[in-house]
């Protein structure tokens, strides 16, 4: 079965992807196959433990596959060495539940820091951060310290920092899980102007009202199987 | 940038774990210092013996007038005698060990004596009570039993000394002493390996949030893993300074000042010996450093 | 005012409660008055920062109040010495988003361990535990470890080892952050069983769908201030 | 239960902490080994004292045959001479500072020269080259000076010598020795506190979730911190135990053997004198301890 047209454009491929983390667990995922496009954005529901931060994991190699090859960005992570990692991770921003922001630093601080560690320079950084900034709404708010922006607002800043280098894709574990209903409205519109700007956005959530509101395409593990593949879907089969 | 960054962040672990870093750089001052003081003590020995085995000489002392030893017992050494003596160092089987020999009358050796200014000696004895004796400086120190075999049985010889001997226990002693430096030396640069390697490992888990971050965003394995190493490498260069610092100011004031003062006769190590170790010391340093670095890092920080 | 009838017979009491964490910075909790009776269930709601943790935190005397009077089972937590806070902690169990398991214990030793570390000897914790265990539905699995359990079932672990010493009062903070909605309602059937053995409940969350489902008290705190206490409520004002 | 529990905790958190519970031992051995050998020094030279002191003696030696003093240019001191020095120190104003006065003729001081066996010596003296003397013991041997002034200008008297003034140099050695292994005890003392401190933190750090769920369900505050003190002090005892088995060894083997059988006129430091100081060695390590958890703990286990 060579490679279908769709293939050649994805930007994620995972071709029979199978992750065991120790010998003898039952797979985190177990014979995956799941192709993204340039662009898409893709919701990641299953119940906890379905196996939905392992697919993320394999995007970032955070971890390898046990089997099956994973491709990102065009490049085979299989065969990726380890010092080419950082490469890979820069075509690739990466937002979580916990926000991670580092609490000593300000807003901008801790935005420019993903720059200054690929080793951008000072202008650069002074050119790009306040756009960012300006982008995910915080404007204004450059010399906060974490503690004293709302849940919220933390995780625009982490929005911002994993997208100041625009990257290709954007991988987004349960972003609004720490987050209120309303807050995560907020975040969702953040995300979803992000993905018209032509970025692929891939989202693990349990948020079921999102899901459904937003009816974008929805990949659904169980235990670790592929068990839905859905343009337009919702969060649970049984409303659909 | 980058190596504003690197610095700002090794001044920043340290900083953090300011406890674990101070003992870093205690343990390594210790350990260091017995690794100086113990290499140390061997260049003196070194010293010594190239400074006293070039001057001693196996002595052959001829029979004095009212020796009690029975090969003297028909008095004292004849000139006919100490010539054959002399024939037999400079012509006979042991000819090629003698580099030179030098005699010593009676009278020289009171001199010697006198010069020596031990008063409570000289006093009450004379010239004629002393004995004289053939001073031979061997090609090879190590060769003294040959010389003194082919020696001691002629007529006319009281007895054959090698000067090396009243070293000997001097040396043992010094030698006892590098050991026991060289053993406290052992198990400090154990600790000092332990420590190292608790810090760099409390220093990656402190930083647990910053460096998953780099790594989320892409900053290279060198950009994180460099300012733990960088890290251990400071503290322990501190303690290595440190410890040349101590040695050196021992060596000026303890050993040259204050003991150079009580038994002048020795030739000490000096303040140059010991910059001759520091480069050595700072290399154990810092390969400890990198030891215990590599020995944890990549446990605890993932690229 | 003298205290009313009602406030004799209630288990936590609040009064005119104020929480500034440091000098200066706005306050977590503001003057806030709240009376919980025994045997009721109330769901703490309000978006990120409101205080809702802050809140339960007072109550589990982890943090003490700046101005006002907090009682609990009985006793003026403001005047409480730190050597007698372990027994006021033996009446209430405590629950939260992260499970807070320890990863090399059984569920059993898990929930022992809650038990041991008060003294209790080993015959009435070989009585207690597999009876709670039954409770929360996880008989037969008691020698897994949490990495064995889904995230469901390591709440239920938490729940039990909170409720293994049958406290009068369960302080659960986002219990169902982490989890599925599938999940979440099996946790809350769990928490509302045991609100019906007597024991009263209190729940900070953001789930909307849970609290309009069980239709309980709901506390709303916005921005540190009590802005809403509503019998038989629902999550937002807007959709009441 | 509580205690299995305790006793469980701490094995666990060594266990865990295995790197830095190593270092705690290695560095209170190395520390305690310090103060141990200070304080057995400063023993030693206690005992020395006691010793030598007491059996030194303040010696007058009177003019011999052939002195080349002035003042014995007169020749040999003669009995009345002896008799008149006898009396200064019997009945003179120097009577109540004198203990035994005790006359060395110069036959016996010949033998007491050859019963010390120094044959290059003995080989060509006699009697008459040596010279009589009074052994005086003082009842306060630090009253030397006012004898010595009181009988040095007698007639007949060559010079006054204090024995003491022998050790002086060693005793001045043994206690720099002393101030050197009590520096080093004092850095590594310290270091110890660090690194106690650092310990029960990363223990308090690493048992985190277990403390915190004690600490929700209502475990008591003895209970929680308990654990972490002990580790600190079982990592202390060991190292001092350390300390004195390896101070008890080197009394042991080092210095009556080995030193013993090459200077054998020495009583030694013994094993005993190590073991009246383990109970302080032990108690300083977990003084130690108990200090650094208490520095620490309270930071790291709110109740
Ligand atoms: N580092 C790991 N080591 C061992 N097992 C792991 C590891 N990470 C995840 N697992 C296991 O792999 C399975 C899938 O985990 P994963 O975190 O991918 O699930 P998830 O869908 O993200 O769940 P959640 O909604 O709780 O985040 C689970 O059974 C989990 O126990
Ligand atoms: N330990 C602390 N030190 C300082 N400030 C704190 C601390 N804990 C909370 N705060 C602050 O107090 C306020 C209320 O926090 P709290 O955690 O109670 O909110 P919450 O309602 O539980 O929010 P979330 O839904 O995010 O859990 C916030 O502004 C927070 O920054
Ligand atoms: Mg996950
Ligand atoms: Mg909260």
């Amino acid at each position: 079965m060579g490679p279908s047209p769709r293939a050649r454009m994805a930007v994620i491929r995972l071709e029979n992807v199978t992750k065991v983390y120790s010998r003898g667990a039952r797979p985190a995922l177990d014979a995956v196959d799941v192709e993204v496009e340039r662009g898409d954005f893709v919701f990641l529901v299953g119940s906890s433990g379905s196996g939905k931060s392992t697919f993320l994991k394999l995007i970032l190699r955070e971890e390898r596959p046990t089997g099956g090859d994973v491709y990102v960005a065009g490049r085979h992570l299989n065969r990726l060495s380890a010092w080419r990692v950082p490469h890979l991770r820069r075509e690739i921003g990466a937002v979580f539940q916990d926000f991670r922001l580092l609490p000593n630093k300000t807003v901008y601080q801790n935005v420019a820091f993903a720059l200054q560690v690929i080793g951008k320079g000072r202008r650069e950084i002074d050119a790009t951060v306040p756009e960012m900034l300006e982008l995910v709404g915080l404007a204004g708010k450059e010399r906060r310290f974490p503690h004293e922006l709302s849940g919220g607002e933390q995780q625009r800043v982490a929005i911002a920092r994993a997208f100041v280098n625009r990257p290709p894709i954007l991988l987004c574990d349960e972003p609004t899980g720490n987050l209120d209903p309303g807050t995560s409205v907020g975040i969702m519109r953040l995300l979803d102007r992000i993905n018209r700007t032509g970025t692929t956005v891939l989202m693990a959530t349990h948020d079921d009202e999102i899901v459904d509101q937003m009816r974008k395409r929805v990949i659904e593990l169980k235990g670790g199987h592929l068990v839905r593949d859905q343009d337009r879907g919702v969060y649970g089969l049984e409303r659909a | 940038m980058r190596l504003r960054f690197i610095f700002g962040e090794v001044i920043n672990g340290l900083r953090r774990n300011s406890t674990m870093a101070l003992s870093v750089v205690l343990v390594t001052f210790v350990s260091l210092t017995f690794v100086g003081a113990a290499s140390l003590i061997q260049a003196q020995i070194g010293q010594l013996k190239d400074d006293w085995y070039g001057r001693v000489e196996v002595s052959i002392f001829l029979c004095p007038t009212n020796s009690l030893q029975e090969q003297c017992a028909q008095g004292e050494a004849t000139p006919a005698q100490e010539a054959a003596i002399l024939d037999v160092l400079e012509n006979g089987a042991v000819a090629d060990l003698v580099e030179t020999v030098e005699y010593e009358s009676k009278e020289e050796a009171y001199e010697n004596l006198v010069d020596r200014g031990d008063s409570s000696v000289t006093d009450f004895l004379t010239a004629d009570d002393m004995q004289a004796s053939f001073r031979v400086k061997l090609t090879d120190p190590e060769q003294f039993q040959v010389v003194a075999d082919a020696t001691a049985g002629l007529v006319g010889v009281e007895y054959v000394k090698d000067q090396r001997e009243i070293f000997d226990d001097l040396f043992a002693v010094l030698n006892a002493a590098t050991l026991v430096a060289a053993g406290l030396a052992a198990v400090m640069l154990l600790t000092a390996v332990l420590l190292i390697t608790t810090t760099v490992r409390l220093s990656a888990l402190s930083r647990k949030r910053e460096t998953t971050i780099m790594r989320m965003v892409g900053s290279s394995r060198t950009l994180i893993q460099l300012p733990f190493m960088l890290e251990g490498a400071v503290a322990a260069t501190a303690g290595a300074v440190l410890a040349i610092t101590g040695l050196w100011l021992s060596v000026r004031y303890l050993v040259q000042d204050w003991l150079g003062s009580s038994v002048g006769w020795v030739d000490y190590v000096t303040g140059d010996d010991v910059l001759t170790i520091a480069p050595w010391l700072l290399l154990i340093a810092v390969g400890l450093a990198a030891f215990a670095s590599l020995l944890t890092l990549g446990r605890y920080t993932r690229a």
